[in-house]
């Protein structure tokens, strides 16, 4: 009796959850509530322009960039606004800096808040009731399955967005970096790292 | 609500098993992007406030709730608010058929998406009352378990920490999910791990929750 | 563990709905019947402790836990425990049919069970160390989040309350689920309603909790 | 997508629970490990034999003897015994007595232990989620579902049964019984009231 509830492996068929939401769309266009045409931009919106190039590309200007790193600490909202990243699910940013003192890991407890300006959707382990249940309590084990291990004498600071307040990590630079400029730095910077769940990638693992 | 949704600290998920980051797609099937999409037009409708959907979700019978992926429990949550705000009669929701049409104050239309959605719902509002808490304060996370919508998680509840950041006042959770907009002001709070979960967990390592003042007394 | 069986003060599970005792039969189904009582013989095998089947019933899947029934709870439990100490392969119970003929020390016979039952299986234990605590004291539940077994619900955790009666040594569970028979001072500990709960609970009331010693600190 | 989760309507078919369950006994009975007899025995015993009767005869002889009433409430596993109901989960007896200051309530929260030699096995109710869940943090809500007002100045007492004590409540004994004799006196002791759910029945409405 072993049934398997994965977040993304769930046991009812598609096709049956494809019926439901198409019903649903149905009536509700049909009645004149919603509008095909925002469906379809909605999609498009979250599936191919807002994803977490733009935090990386957030990440690599305060890499580069002292003033703005500066600027990015003290008010992240304004910030990332400078480089057009604001809206939904954003609104009110904190991005806090990954140094050898502190590992920073954001987690949604409750639900699964996620700052979309700057990275997108969120994934589905993300979403998943392991990483909500074990982030707060078992964070260094939880990093131990990304591969990431953090020094006992490291303080891992875990960030629960209870409140519409979204974090984002300011990973530490990778060395050998000097130099770089930021395009080249933000094809370091991976989603995991913004979430803290991974370092960002060395110079020689960049594609 | 103590519902199955406050997981902070929970055993027996198993592993977070994630997927490679450069091969998971942003939807995993059509009925995905469909359900979001959806969540969020009928959502502008503006019937309902965030924290309604969440309470919606939270609402959902537990062992279902953990059953469901999470699109899953966003169309489910969207099923209870269509109905409980009388924006689809239940007769509507079970045929997939309108008995009549609706005439809302406002849609979302598509070419209003991409400025809608880069402008977003800020939740950061003015307040009266000077904040009782500083930075620096320590504070005790009420015991309190109320039956509605609430953000203050239970594994904090009872234990000190330090006021870490003071973000102002804020649309306080609680009274918005019943659509009441008032502003409390808003701490993040710094909890040692030891104090919250025992012994076992690192000496080093802090967790740091966001909790509006009624969630907070002094230590 | 901090698993879905720790249940109480949770919200959302609905009304309790009781089937009217005059009308209630023992068993609902002839497969609860057998899942009863190959749950008692099977157990009488001597391989594992009461509290290792209470271990294994926690260690469901928690949508699955929320989802069964009590017997299914049973049922799912005393497979994982078969297999776990050995008794019988997971071929075997796949299959349905033995690959081979066990020996065991000892089995529950027909003519037994009546004289089994009514013996049942004491707990009480001699204890060479005094107790801590006496009737009276102010003692604390401590914060602990062990991921095996544990008899210290969460909603009492970090909680004060009052030693109102002490049972002397008592088999400790946390230990006897992993096979460990040992004794450890056990008390009753009477909680204030509001206390646990804050203060919309009735302030006459208390909620009653056996604790043993390990679990407790002076308050 | 309103599954029904009743612990007592589950939506796997019965049939295929038997089917597990029959496999399950034929693998331990085949293998030597179980006698079919004991199953037949056990059976009998919690179906027929050990059930609330037993504790009604119990609280009926505390009513009506004084001195029994003593013993019980001093060491509740010796004063059941002299009435023959001992054994497995009812080890180590504890009775508590309502009184007008005090209602006793008991519940186990981490599973469904209850006092088998004296009430039998547990209703369905008891073992449910929703009873486990709200008898701790609503019992006045919970005893209201069973038409049970207790006045605000009474303490709820809740015992939740987390180690292998278990609790019998003592009813409050009903006006109107005086001079009754003990197994006209048991005839009120429903198994609810001996849980802390009811009242013992008025003289009035005993069959």
């Amino acid at each position: 009796m072993a049934h398997d509830h994965h977040d993304h492996d769930h046991d009812e068929p598609p096709s049956e959850l494809l019926m439901r939401v198409k019903s649903l769309e149905t009536l509700l266009v049909d009645k004149g509530l919603v509008d095909p045409a925002a469906l379809d931009a909605l999609i498009e919106r979250y599936e191919h322009k807002v994803g977490p190039r733009n935090g990386a590309q957030v990440v690599a200007k305060a890499w580069a960039d002292p003033a703005y790193k500066e600027r990015l600490l003290a008010d992240g909202s304004a910030a990332i606004a400078e480089l057009g990243h604001t809206g939904r699910q954003g609104e009110h940013m904190v991005v806090v800096e990954n140094t050898p003192a502190v590992h920073n890991l954001v987690v949604c407890t409750l639900c699964s808040c996620y700052p979309w300006p700057v990275l997108g959707l969120p994934p589905v382990w993300y979403k998943s009731s392991p990483y909500r249940s074990r982030a707060v309590i078992d964070p260094r084990g939880v990093l131990a399955e990304f591969g990431t291990a953090v020094p006992d004498d490291v303080e891992v600071r875990v960030w629960d967005s209870t409140s519409e307040m979204r974090y984002l990590v300011l990973p530490e630079r990778p060395p050998g970096t000097d130099g770089w400029p930021e395009d080249r730095l933000a094809d370091l910077v991976s989603r995991n790292s913004m979430i803290g769940v991974e370092p960002a990638k060395a110079p020689e693992a960049a594609s | 609500m103590n519902g199955p949704h406050d997981m902070g600290g929970m055993h027996g998920f198993g592993p977070i098993d994630p997927e490679p980051e450069s091969q998971e797609p942003v939807f995993h099937a059509d009925w995905e992007r469909r359900a979001f999409a959806l969540t969020l037009a009928s959502a502008a409708i503006g019937g309902w406030t965030l924290d309604a959907s969440r309470f919606a979700r939270e609402r959902i019978d537990p062992a279902d709730y953990l059953a469901m992926s999470y699109y899953e429990k966003w169309l489910e949550g969207m099923r209870t608010l269509l109905v409980e705000h009388g924006v689809v009669s239940a007769a509507e929701l079970a045929a997939g058929r309108p008995t009549e049409k609706a005439n809302p104050d406002r849609i979302l239309r598509g070419d209003a998406v991409d400025a809608a959605m880069a402008r977003g719902g800020p939740t950061e509002m003015a307040i009266d009352a000077a904040p009782v808490f500083k930075v620096g304060d320590r504070v005790r996370a009420r015991v309190m378990n109320p039956e509605g919508h609430t953000r203050n998680p239970r594994y904090v509840r009872g234990h000190v920490g330090t006021v870490v950041l003071h973000h102002g006042g804020h649309v306080y959770a609680d009274a918005n999910a019943v659509g009441e907009r008032r502003a409390e002001h808003l701490y993040t709070v710094s909890f040692a791990a030891r104090d919250l979960w025992g012994e076992r967990a690192g000496a080093a390592d802090t967790v740091r929750v966001d909790l509006w003042q009624p969630y907070l007394e002094p230590a």
